[in-house]
């Protein structure tokens, strides 16, 4: 079996969370890469939908920005950018949705807006909401891929940029989103899922060869860990080699 | 009909200091000539608009044209931080930078409603998060019908409206395919537009999926061939993802990035 | 995935008698064969909507498939009344129909924010006229920012949305083009959807102006060769103003228009 | 000089109305027969906008209906539906409409509804609204064509379809109506005009060959006349044989 980072870990898993044939809204970065690699293993037609109006992409090379020139020519259809949210993502047509986080807590509240300081002069200013807010509220469910450490994973985020399950049980329904919400949040040491009862964030699943005390040491608050945690199947040569070509594709077109 | 001008008397007709300027496409067809031209021109107090401040209002903001952002994703897609936009938010260099944030929803909204001539618009959006509390441009509304209580966004109407197109005839009717964002709700939202083109032809031929904005709704039309580079234009050139990458180490630091607005903007005009 | 059906087997799936179904198509591609059907098929108490009524409507009227009627311009263009419509209005023939009357604006942003999974639209519509003592999902709203009074008009949702499309692959993938009306938003707008389609190919090439609806948003096609006839499809043949002059004296009497229904549409089974 | 009728004199006086250039919102009939008149003749350079989501039609032949193919491919562009009346129509982009009428009153009000009877059981039902009330409230201006006689100008309509000046001097800005509102009048026997200080419709124009004594009889209340009435020129040759020849076209199509 070939050498594979925590990262090829987090992105094959992530992979795998996608059954073929759904249609999926796609961030750029870490979503794209598993996006991509799914449709490359055993997802063929998943339906790729991008922000920018792209609508069934098939992208040959891993895109570097959700525009790309390559996701519009290979799309089954391209929309403006106000028919993508209201036409398409605002009706809940869109099966799942896939977002990254630079904070999240334990409901799994995402913050890509600021860290510390206050809002007008926060510490470090993030990129802010793009699409998160919508795709997190709208889609029929959301996965969220985020490396695991005490600096992402917090007790409190400092901005709510997009809602996962609020304060607890109730909260989407009291809100009025439509989506069932984050259903998987995708580390680099394994996989965790909302408590059925408590909407908790509950470790289910560690990628083999990451122990339950690595992952309590990443986490800022205390860890909810499932009675039996089941153990991420490595990455196989196919998904590795799929993974390698996805982002050669990548450096031969930025060469 | 619209005026074919050179970019230097485009810019110059239709953008003033302290106006309100939106300068969109979606990734695609992005306005930067038109944006560095505005740099050379040294305009100063503008509130600059758009979806994905990217690296053209990186590029505006730290060379001191900006003294408000309306946005609602700043980073450099695929890369990382847009450091200039975020020493203007953190260290207030080389100025104060008012923000007015909303999500991609929001904006695009903003930009239908404004181009609808309507005061506001209404989405299924922001609920629960810190954005409204934030954001006074952003407000709920109840049904009339349902009593449902859903989010009314304010429209926008900028002084000024900047897209990049492929191609303009000599009436100056515009032509732009591929990833059209919001251009068209740009042009029609805003008080003045200003259309760069790659080329200027006799005939437009249609084309799959292409938008034709009449030359009555245009300002002017100036000629820009790569004008949307290091981003692109479908049909004539690929997005420069190494351009992008290479802005990050010219960002992160004041001193290459004062040298960059030296050798690439003041120091060269453009054709 | 969209199934593949006969247009018979499609439109005893998808159209039960008290559904309401749209019939779009805005004087190009509009789904005369699927209409029909409906009526050979003997559909009762159907709430029919579309923007204009068309020889279509005057047709399902007529032939009793009808109890209400959302529309916003009644006549056959160019011609003159549509005399199955107003002998229902006028004298009940063959059975009484409520009507609910807009102005194309109003519907069209009904099917807009139907498509949107908005409860309501807003516009700057019907104000001063008589319209909206006659239609109660016409209402006034106020924006949260400005305080302006404007227009809302409540969401339309049909049961069962019903177009005619150039094309459509082997999966079910949709490809219309030339005048598009409010096609998309119908089948957007709709539970179910119903498209015919003049050809079923196995790649669909891309167009100038072409929509194209991806498999997953359409419940079934149906391959209908001339189904827009006596309206065309661009592409394919043209508009049979002959057959709208010709309907005129037809719809005029009854006993003619029972006599069409006989030998044009009981008689005759769709291919 | 060639024949000519009443309704020849009526679409020639409405197609000079055009000038030249400007875009023109056009419904079927009589509006499509003058627009198209105009420019085959002064106005070659009229942006035809039809309802139908064509934008800068250019007909070679006189459409039957709104939205003949050949309007869509001689367009400079075609939109869907919601976008012409919210992009286009909405924000007064369209600088003249051209409106029919089944009935009009003193104030230009239009109704193209219902008449006699109630509005549930009426006497006649007519077509309806169509885009009718949004160009009377939205275009720059309107003119109005229509026949004069005393069915069609009533002391009141049987409904308001669309409004003129609503009920007298003041009435559009209560409203909050943008669009100027009607300019002119344009029937079978001459041209009426707002009065500037009153609103109501007055006589201001007699086609060659009518008397003001006719005028009154086709007007269903007190006709105003303008103190100094002027006569419209006949048709010239050239206006003739150009709608003859636009006729013809029609025919031709029909064939």
């Amino acid at each position: 079996m070939g050498q594979f980072t925590p990262d090829d870990f987090m992105t094959v898993a992530a992979a795998r969370a996608l059954r073929d044939g759904v249609s999926l809204f796609v961030g750029i970065g870490l979503p794209s890469t598993a996006a991509n690699l799914a449709r490359r293993t055993h997802a063929p037609n998943l339906v790729l939908i991008y922000e920018s109006g792209c609508i069934g992409s098939k992208p040959t090379t891993l895109p570097l920005s959700i525009g790309d020139g390559q996701l519009a020519v290979t799309a089954d259809s391209v929309v403006s950018v106000p028919e993508i949210f209201n036409y398409w993502l605002q009706p809940g047509r869109i099966e799942v949705g896939f977002l990254g986080a630079a904070q999240i807590d334990r409901y799994a509240n995402i913050n890509t807006t600021v860290i510390g300081g206050d809002y007008d002069k926060p510490k470090v200013r993030l990129p802010g909401a793009g699409g998160a807010p919508e795709i997190a509220a709208l889609c029929g469910e959301v996965i969220v891929i985020v490396r695991q450490n005490e600096r992402t994973f917090r007790e409190h985020v400092d901005f709510v940029t997009s809602v996962g399950y609020g304060d607890g049980p109730g909260s989407r329904e009291r809100l009025g989103l439509p989506g069932r919400g984050p259903v998987k949040v995708i580390t680099d040491l394994g996989v965790l899922e909302p408590d059925p009862d408590t909407c908790e964030l509950t470790m289910t699943q560690l990628h083999q060869g990451v122990d339950i005390e690595q992952a309590r040491e990443a986490t800022g608050w205390e860890l909810k860990v499932a009675d039996s945690v089941s153990t991420t199947d490595p990455p196989s040569d196919e998904e590795l080699s799929a993974l390698r070509d996805l982002l050669d594709t990548q450096k031969a077109a930025a060469a | 009909m619209a005026e074919l001008l050179s970019l230097s008397d485009a810019v110059e007709k239709v953008i003033a200091d302290g106006d309100s300027v939106a300068f969109e496409g979606f990734t695609h067809l992005i306005p930067f000539a038109a944006a560095h031209e505005v740099i050379r021109q040294r305009r100063r107090d503008l509130t600059v608009i758009r979806l994905t401040p990217d690296v053209i209002f990186d590029q505006l903001i730290g060379a001191g044209c900006v003294r408000k952002l309306v946005f609602s994703w700043g980073g450099n897609p695929g890369v990382g931080s847009l450091h200039r936009f975020r020493d203007a938010v953190e260290n207030d260099w080389p100025a104060p930078l008012e923000l007015e944030e909303h999500s991609h929803a929001g904006m695009a909204n903003r930009f239908a409603a404004g181009a609808s001539n309507l005061p506001f618009a209404v989405l299924r959006g922001y609920v629960g998060t810190d954005l409204p509390g934030r954001t006074p441009s952003i407000k709920t509304i109840t049904c009339p019908f349902t009593g449902e209580e859903l989010t009314a966004v304010e429209a926008l109407n900028p002084d000024v409206g900047v897209i990049h197109a492929q191609r303009a005839d000599r009436d100056g009717n515009v032509q732009l395919w591929g990833i059209v964002g919001v251009q068209k709700e740009t042009v029609l939202a805003s008080s003045r537009s200003l259309v760069t083109v790659e080329e200027i032809v006799d005939e437009l031929e249609p084309l799959p999926g292409a938008i034709v904005l009449p030359h009555w709704t245009v300002t002017c039309v100036a000629e820009a061939p790569k004008g949307a580079h290091p981003s692109y234009a479908q049909g004539y050139y690929d997005r420069d993802n190494e351009a992008y990458r290479a802005w990050d180490p010219i960002a992160r630091d004041r001193d290459r990035f004062q040298q960059w607005l030296d050798e690439e903007i003041y120091g060269s005009v453009h054709a």
